[in-house]
């Protein structure tokens, strides 16, 4: 059975609940197991970097000498703290003056991080670990001929080279197509969602979800599927917004992919915290042309 | 036999080996350049770093230098194909021996220097004869080596 | 070996050493500019405030919003020819403006983030890296959304009427980030 | 030593080069005095050794004072090391016995410190002196050259070199992979920047290679195995079967014509158009044969058909034919086995591939040539709608670290010449996405110039992607090509119908193999490496093998055309000569003390160490020694032994270097 | 007339080559009968005033054993050289060093160190050996210890070299034959400086296993694994120093099936025996990644052990002086 340490990060305690909830639930019925970290503490997003690149690191090194004390593989379910936990793990690895700094800090929490955590995104479980066969297993309610927009966002591939193509990967279709959906090819899915920028840049950051929601919607989508709360929020909360700004009527759903997937498991929906949302999904969930 | 001078200011003599087609040309190129850099690192050619026998490394130490530099062609780069490699596993084995035999292995250098990077073989030296200007005198000739860093005896494992 | 450091070797020395190409190095091909989805709200675009930066023009830089209205999305970062870490510039240069406090007038970014940092330090966690959301489920949106910019003002004046999670080994936390800066420092 | 020797010691002024900051009179002096004891019978400096004057001193001294050695501190070796030589051997001494010190290069030029660079000289000279006790009188090898050439390669270049050979009167093997000669360039439509129709241009050359009584053609062959060295290469050959008897076949064509299986053409056509399964890879190929595709020929998979043999009018059709393997003797090698084009796959974010008008510039060469799939009509992959807006990307591939650092050098020309197709046979806007314009060649810049006329748009900028995401009104149906023009610092979407990626040029898939195949080197990014970047473009590290064309590194049709010739030229130069002199720095075993351990035979990348199962000893062939001395200083028994650079010539030059130690700077001070 | 005069001599060493001499079986009688033998420790009690009282020259055969350690051994290979015509450096730590010669890894104050002052010695008081001591009967000394262990050649010249560890027996016996059929005159004396009871070429040569060409991947020790007992153990990553070591022993080792680890010294005409193992070894690796080479290197524990087991003293880094090249 595969076990990770599970760092949910600040964003799944209260606004991106339902992707906790869907995480748990789905990953139970795979027979996977997530240890939620003791104590951790957050990310710092992308701001600490505004602020001190080292406090930053101090930061992500917390949680991560935390991890390596249970042996696992930690899994990040949010991009941005995937992406922060990742490059601080790998820096950590290779920079051994900053490991000394970082490690003198941990000190005060009687921590300490020797390297040897290897970092994971949600959704590299499902696209890597598992076999697309272990999740058709487990299929109950296939979503046949749901068309389903994969919405990759920023940090699950980029920066990194290399280890995906970072302009066009496929694993996301790949886990849509696993249970049973249509994954629809729209050519923003590699575009940023403007999520950090919402508050300090908001015309700028409407105007990235407008087109990111034209985008999807011009494919025929039904709904789009994200693996990021901030995504989630960024392309759901404000389409209002969007439709006060540009005078468009957007009202599109956004779901977690784990949502798509406990519903394909037959899982009841209000234990993937479907109901929460502001565009209701689950009408729209049904075959295309269906309507 | 050697006698070093008793200056504050303590002037390494380096031995230096270059190979003739990347780094001698390096060196030549430094010099059509006008590059200045530190007069301690004497330099042999030989036809290609493959032909560094470990004797040349150990005769310049006996003989009185405190240091000696290996240099050739970038791997992948070499004249030879890639008798370079050769070279580099020679100075990988040699450290450890000179470990073993008391000479900090920091006085032996490896460089890889193309005929286009007289700039870095020129600071390289430089460089080099501060680090072994930091390490002083290795005074190996003669029996004078009771006063060589104590030697690391390491386990032998049956 | 000059004593007094360029603008450019400053942000250079800025940027996480092991990260990608330095400045010097970029060709001007636009390649970022070209890619970045905020590029049209920038004053000048990721490639010109390279090319100001090596070309000292500190002012320029430090006045412009380019780096704030950065959404860290790291596509020119994959894309530049050169191998040139913008994003992680980005951060540089956001951090030099925080440093020698001096930025755009009228800008929420610095302020914000400022604040942001302020509250993780005390609270160990955040409670939304994007506020808004957080307490939508239970105040009506209608007003917050018309009031986002409000909400932050809220927050700033440390008036948003919702408290923070907090982690358990707080007191240690807090010594730890002092061994790193010191708490004065940002309270 | 039994006899002493008598050593000329001469310094340099090099004008003030040297004398500026060695004091040079000192030296001379010191070396007089104090390297009397290694033999030193003379010391002298001199303005300039390297002057008539300078040598004739030497050799005075060697007919007076009867000098068995020289060494000459000066400037370094690879400058006048053959000056002085050459000076000996007029005073009757062998050459390798005279030492260069180089005290230019390693000391005035480097040095501020006139003490630290004096004493630095001294110890040089002291190095050069007790080296030069212990060198030999060497001669050069003498290799006898066979007179016949093979070139690798049947693109512009190696043909431009076979005919320059066959010429002259002497033989040529023109080996060619696929089955007609002809290479990239018959796939052009035009060249620029004269826009003359490369078929025009190229086909003469071809028929004359084919029809040439010194050419053997070998095409549809691979080079197998090389062995020998410089003058006698044993090279074997796989002539690929055609399953076409040569000597029956008229080239009629009625086989192709008749033959009922189409293939898709993915190397001539690349893609674009189909051929048949037994075919000639264009109407001028040469040889006019015919190959059949033993992969896709109906008969081969299913064992019916022989459409072909049917309706053969002279029974030239041999289904049974085996390859051959040829083994051919020759002198000498060029490798002109071109490049590859960058596959535009790689670059997602231009959508090649996912995105249907998305051209590649080989593509659009086939597009707009007349025996082209389209009969040279420029039209969308729908094959009727011409294209009303068409942007040209440059540098696809090329000028970026995450495929390749380097400039192609022929893109933007290549691009400014599909510009100028577009425009006169379409008549559509066309945009040019550059990051640099690079026109550094006779005419090219005119040609630029003439765009601009023409009203074709420059966009200064490297395009950041291709999409079909439509946001503005008027994108429906186009493709966006995303830039930001740098001269305006505006973020520009462009719409268009058609986009040209104007893909660089790679080294061969294989180019590292048959590097090694050949006993040569590869740069780090895969093209072959030349002697010298600037004065030796042609020639290898090893001698006899030469390159020419894209081989060695990016280039348009007229470069590749000059290194062929080149190449050509110092072949024939070599084998007027009828033999090579090489370098007596070689190798040797002493078979008595070799007892077999074969450390050494895998050391040696020339193959030039081979072992004698029956005396079990290991013996260095000398004509495939190239000198470098791995193998002497990896032989335990200290059996092997390299001439020129003999264990005890370093070792006293190490004693030499080490007689005196640099003095401290106050002493002067 | 009187036989010509024999002596041998133990200075730092073993006693096994005085051993390997008495191997030599009824051999030993010829010498006897050959020879009047004025001098030899083991064998037969003598003084030193006895040698010192000798004329110059008047030995005409010396077979010397050991390195010079200490003032005694000096002083007498000093003498010995001055009484004798010939004077072999006998066995393995005459000519190189051997194994005492290995204490030249370590300045001679930490060789005291280890021998008195670890736990394994009960020396509570920290006593060390005094050269002068005075006691009630009178001062008694003993010799003063070097810095270093010098070969006897680094000290006197020296007319042959005679290497093993020690010389095999047949060996012995052989120099013996020549030397005798020399006094017989017929035979002639090799020229000054030859090595004499070994071969010219190495143990390579000697050895039967089957050879080819040789890329190693890693470095093993024999008694972990199961050699092929047919193949070269080098080519199997046994770091075995046949192919440097001068012929003469038979391969006795890798015939036995144990790597050859280096006692009859360098093979004829090289001058650093460990410099050429060190590069044929690293040659023979079969890597070009230097974090790959390392891993390889490590399986090779102790290199200078393995390099320089017998040879140290007569190295060019450990020499007791520096070393010199052949020829000046």
């Amino acid at each position: 059975m595969k076990e990770y340490a599970y760092f949910p990060g600040c964003s799944l305690e209260k606004m991106a609940v339902s992707y906790h909830q869907s995480t748990l639930e789905t990953t139970k019925k795979l027979g996977i197991k997530l240890k939620e970290l003791e104590d951790w503490n957050c990310c710092g997003a992308t701001t600490y970097f505004y602020i001190d690149e080292l406090l930053a690191y101090t930061l992500c090194a917390r949680n991560l000498a935390i991890a390596e004390k249970t042996g696992l593989d930690v899994v990040a379910p949010c991009s941005a703290c995937y992406k922060n936990m990742f490059f601080t793990a790998a820096h950590l690895k290779t920079d051994a003056d900053l490991a000394e700094h970082v490690n003198f800090a941990l000190e005060e929490d009687n921590l300490q991080y020797n390297g040897g955590v290897n970092v994971k995104h949600l959704i590299e479980v499902f696209a890597h670990d598992l076999t697309p066969e272990e999740i058709k297993s487990k299929v109950t309610h296939p979503l046949e001929g749901v068309r389903v927009a994969p919405y990759y966002g920023c940090q699950i591939v980029r920066p990194q080279k290399g280890k995906e193509d970072v302009e066009q990967p496929q694993f996301f279709e790949g886990i849509l197509e696993a249970i049973g959906a249509t994954p629809v090819n729209y050519p923003l899915k590699m575009r940023c969602c403007g999520g950090s920028l919402i508050i300090s840049s908001r015309t700028a950051a409407l105007t990235m979800v407008r087109n990111l929601l034209k985008s999807a919607v011009d494919s025929q989508a039904q709904v789009i599927a994200t693996a990021c709360p901030m995504c989630q929020v960024n392309l759901e909360v404000y389409q209002q917004q969007v439709n006060l700004e540009f005078g468009t009527d957007f009202n599109f759903p956004v779901m977690y992919f784990t949502q798509l997937i406990g519903l394909a498991f037959g899982i009841p929906p209000k234990k993937l915290g479907i109901g929460k949302e502001f565009v209701a999904v689950l009408p729209s969930l049904v075959p295309a042309g269906k309507k | 036999m050697s006698d070093k001078p008793e200056t504050k200011q303590f002037e390494p003599t380096i031995i230096g080996f270059t190979c003739n087609w990347c780094s001698y040309r390096a060196a030549d190129m430094a010099g059509t350049a006008r590059m200045k850099y530190a007069p301690n690192v004497r330099l042999i050619r030989l036809m290609c770093s493959g032909r560094l026998d470990p004797m040349f490394v150990f005769k310049a130490f006996a003989g009185g230098a405190d240091a000696v530099l290996i240099s050739g062609c970038h791997p992948g780069d070499c004249h030879y194909i890639n008798q370079n490699y050769k070279a580099m596993r020679r100075f990988q084995l040699m450290k450890r021996v000179l470990a073993q035999l008391g000479i900090e292995p920091a006085r032996l250098k490896l460089l890889w220097a193309s005929a286009a990077e007289g700039a870095i073989f020129a600071s390289e030296i430089t460089k080099f004869v501060e680090e072994v200007r930091a390490l002083g005198p290795l005074n190996f000739n003669a029996t004078g080596f009771e006063n060589q860093p104590k030697v690391e005896h390491k386990e032998v494992p049956a | 070996m000059t004593d007094t450091l360029s603008f450019n070797q400053e942000i250079s020395n800025l940027l996480y050493a092991a990260e990608g190409e330095p400045l010097q190095t970029c060709i001007q091909c636009g390649t970022c500019s070209g890619t970045c989805p905020v590029a049209p709200f920038m004053d000048y675009s990721p490639r010109q405030i390279i090319a100001l930066i090596n070309a000292g023009n500190k002012e320029a830089v430090l006045e412009s919003n380019t780096f704030w209205y950065c959404a860290s999305c790291y596509h020119c970062t994959v894309r530049c020819p050169q191998e040139i870490n913008i994003t992680e510039l980005m951060y540089a240069l956001k951090r030099y403006s925080i440093w020698k406090s001096q930025h755009q007038e009228g800008l929420i970014g610095p302020t914000f983030s400022e604040a942001f940092v302020k509250m993780i330090v005390r609270g160990g966690r955040s409670f939304e890296p994007i506020l808004a959301p957080s307490y939508i489920f239970s105040f009506n949106l209608r007003e917050l959304l018309t009031e986002v910019t409000g909400a932050t003002e809220l927050l700033l004046k440390g008036r948003l009427p919702i408290l923070p999670a907090r982690i358990k080994r707080l007191e240690n936390f807090k010594r730890m980030i002092g061994r790193i800066i010191p708490m004065g420092g940002l309270e | 030593m039994e006899k002493k020797e008598k050593i000329g010691v001469y310094v340099c002024h090099c004008g003030t080069n040297i004398a500026g900051v060695v004091n040079v009179g000192e030296v001379s002096t010191w070396a007089a005095e104090n390297l009397k004891d290694q033999g030193v019978v003379i010391a002298r400096d001199y303005k300039f050794m390297c002057s008539s004057l300078g040598q004739e001193l030497i050799q005075k001294d060697i007919k007076e004072l009867g000098l068995t050695r020289v060494v000459v501190a000066a400037c370094s070796p690879h400058l006048h090391e053959a000056t002085f030589r050459n000076a000996c051997k007029g005073a009757d001494l062998n050459p390798y016995l005279c030492e260069l010190v180089s005290i230019r290069e390693q000391s005035s030029w480097v040095h501020t410190d006139k003490v630290a660079a004096t004493e630095k000289a001294k110890a040089l000279i002291s190095g050069g002196v007790s080296r030069v006790v212990h060198h030999e009188a060497l001669e050069p090898l003498h290799v006898p050259i066979h007179p016949a050439t093979l070139v690798v390669g049947g693109g512009i270049a190696g043909i431009q070199a076979a005919i320059e050979i066959a010429d002259a009167g002497f033989q040529v093997y023109l080996v060619e992979r696929e089955p007609s000669i002809g290479g990239h360039m018959a796939q052009f439509d035009k060249t620029f920047t004269t826009l003359d129709c490369s078929a025009c241009i190229l086909t003469p050359k071809m028929v004359q290679a084919g029809n040439h009584p010194n050419i053997t053609l070998l095409t549809y062959s691979e080079v197998e195995k090389v062995d020998g060295y410089v003058g006698n290469f044993v090279v074997s050959i796989r002539k690929r079967a055609r399953s076409v008897n040569e000597k029956d076949c008229t080239g009629c064509g009625i086989c192709w014509e008749k033959c009922p299986k189409k293939v898709v053409d993915n190397v001539y056509e690349v893609g674009m158009g189909t051929r048949k399964a037994v075919y000639v890879p264009f109407p001028q190929a040469v040889p006019k044969y015919p190959v059949i595709d033993r992969e896709n020929c109906t008969y081969y998979i299913k064992g019916t058909c022989k459409a072909c043999e049917k309706f053969c009018p002279t029974n030239a059709i041999n289904f049974a034919q085996e390859d051959e393997i040829l083994n051919i003797e020759v002198g000498n090698v060029i490798l002109a086995t071109g490049y590859d084009a960058f596959d535009a796959h790689r670059i997602t974010q231009y959508g090649y591939g996912r995105l249907a008008n998305v051209f590649t510039s080989l593509e659009f060469e086939r597009l707009s040539n007349a025996a082209g799939p389209t009969g040279g009509n420029i039209v969308m992959r729908d094959g009727k709608t011409t294209p009303k807006v068409v942007g040209i990307v440059h540098c696809v591939g090329s000028r970026d670290k995450n495929y390749n650092e380097y400039c192609s050098a022929i893109c933007c020309m290549q691009s400014l010449k599909f510009a100028h197709l577009v425009h006169e046979r379409t008549g559509a806007e066309v945009y040019n996405f550059y990051i640099d314009i690079r026109t550094p060649a006779k005419g090219y810049e005119e040609f630029y110039h003439r765009l601009l006329e023409e009203g074709t748009h420059f966009v200064r900028g490297k395009v950041a992607e291709i999409s079909d995401a439509v946001r503005l009104p008027g994108e429906e149906g186009k493709l966006i090509i995303q830039v930001e023009d740098t001269l305006t610092g505006n973020q520009l979407r462009v719409p268009v119908d058609m986009a040209i990626l104007s893909a660089g040029l790679e080294p061969r898939a294989d180019a590292k193999e048959v590097a090694k195949k050949f006993g040569i080197s590869c740069s780090a990014d895969g093209w072959l490496i030349e002697r010298h970047p600037k004065l030796d473009p042609v020639s290898t590290v090893t001698e006899g093998i030469y390159i020419a064309g894209c081989v060695q590194g990016p280039k348009d049709i007229p470069a590749s055309v000059v290194q062929g010739a080149a190449a050509a030229a110092r072949i024939l130069g070599k084998i007027q000569q009828k033999e090579v002199l090489l370098e007596p720095v070689r190798a040797s075993v002493n078979q008595d003390q070799c007892s077999g351990c074969r450390i050494c035979n895998n050391v040696c990348p020339f193959n030039a160490i081979l072992f004698h199962e029956d005396t079990m000893v290991s013996e260095v062939n000398p004509a495939l020694c190239q000198g470098c001395g791995t193998c002497v200083a990896a032989c335990p028994a200290g059996a092997i032994s390299g001439t020129g650079f003999s264990n005890l010539q370093i070792l006293s030059q190490i004693d030499g270097l080490l007689m005196l130690n640099i003095p401290r700077k106050e002493a002067v001070v | 007339m009187s036989k010509p005069k024999f002596a041998m001599y133990w200075a730092a060493s073993c006693g096994g080559c005085e051993i390997a001499v008495l191997n030599t079986n009824e051999k030993i009688l010829d010498v006897d009968a050959n020879f009047e033998v004025v001098f030899w420790p083991v064998a037969m009690d003598a003084k030193y005033k006895d040698v010192e009282a000798m004329e110059d020259g008047s030995i005409l055969l010396t077979l010397f054993n050991g390195g010079i350690r200490n003032d005694e051994n000096e002083h007498i290979a000093k003498l010995l050289r001055k009484k004798s015509k010939i004077l072999v450096a006998f066995g393995s730590c005459a000519c190189e060093g051997c194994i005492p010669g290995l204490a030249n890894f370590s300045p001679s104050r930490d060789i005291t160190d280890t021998a008195f002052s670890t736990i394994s010695t009960d020396n509570p008081d920290n006593v060390r050996p005094q050269t002068h001591y005075m006691m009630p009967e009178g001062e008694i000394t003993i010799p003063t210890i070097y810095p270093v262990l010098r070969t006897l050649e680094q000290v006197v010249d020296v007319d042959y070299y005679m290497p093993g560890c020690p010389p095999e027996s047949h060996q012995i016996a052989a120099v013996i034959d020549l030397i005798i059929q020399v006094l017989q005159g017929k035979a002639e004396l090799p020229p000054k400086g030859a090595t004499i009871g070994a071969g010219n070429s190495t143990v390579c040569d000697e050895c039967k296993r089957k050879r080819n060409v040789k890329l190693i991947k890693e470095f093993g020790r024999i008694q972990l694994m199961h050699a092929d007992p047919d193949l070269c153990l080098l080519e199997q990553g046994i770091p075995c120093n046949g192919p440097a070591t001068r012929s003469g022993c038979n391969a006795r080792c890798p015939s036995a099936g144990a790597q050859c680890i280096g006692c009859y010294g360098p093979a004829e005409g090289v001058q650093d025996y460990g410099s050429r193992l060190i590069a044929a070894f690293a040659s023979v690796i079969d890597s070009e990644k230097p974090d790959e080479i390392d891993k390889i290197l490590d399986g090779l524990v102790d290199p200078a052990g393995q390099f320089y087991r017998f040879n140290l003293a007569g190295s060019m880094l450990r020499a007791g002086k520096s070393a010199k090249v052949s020829g000046d």
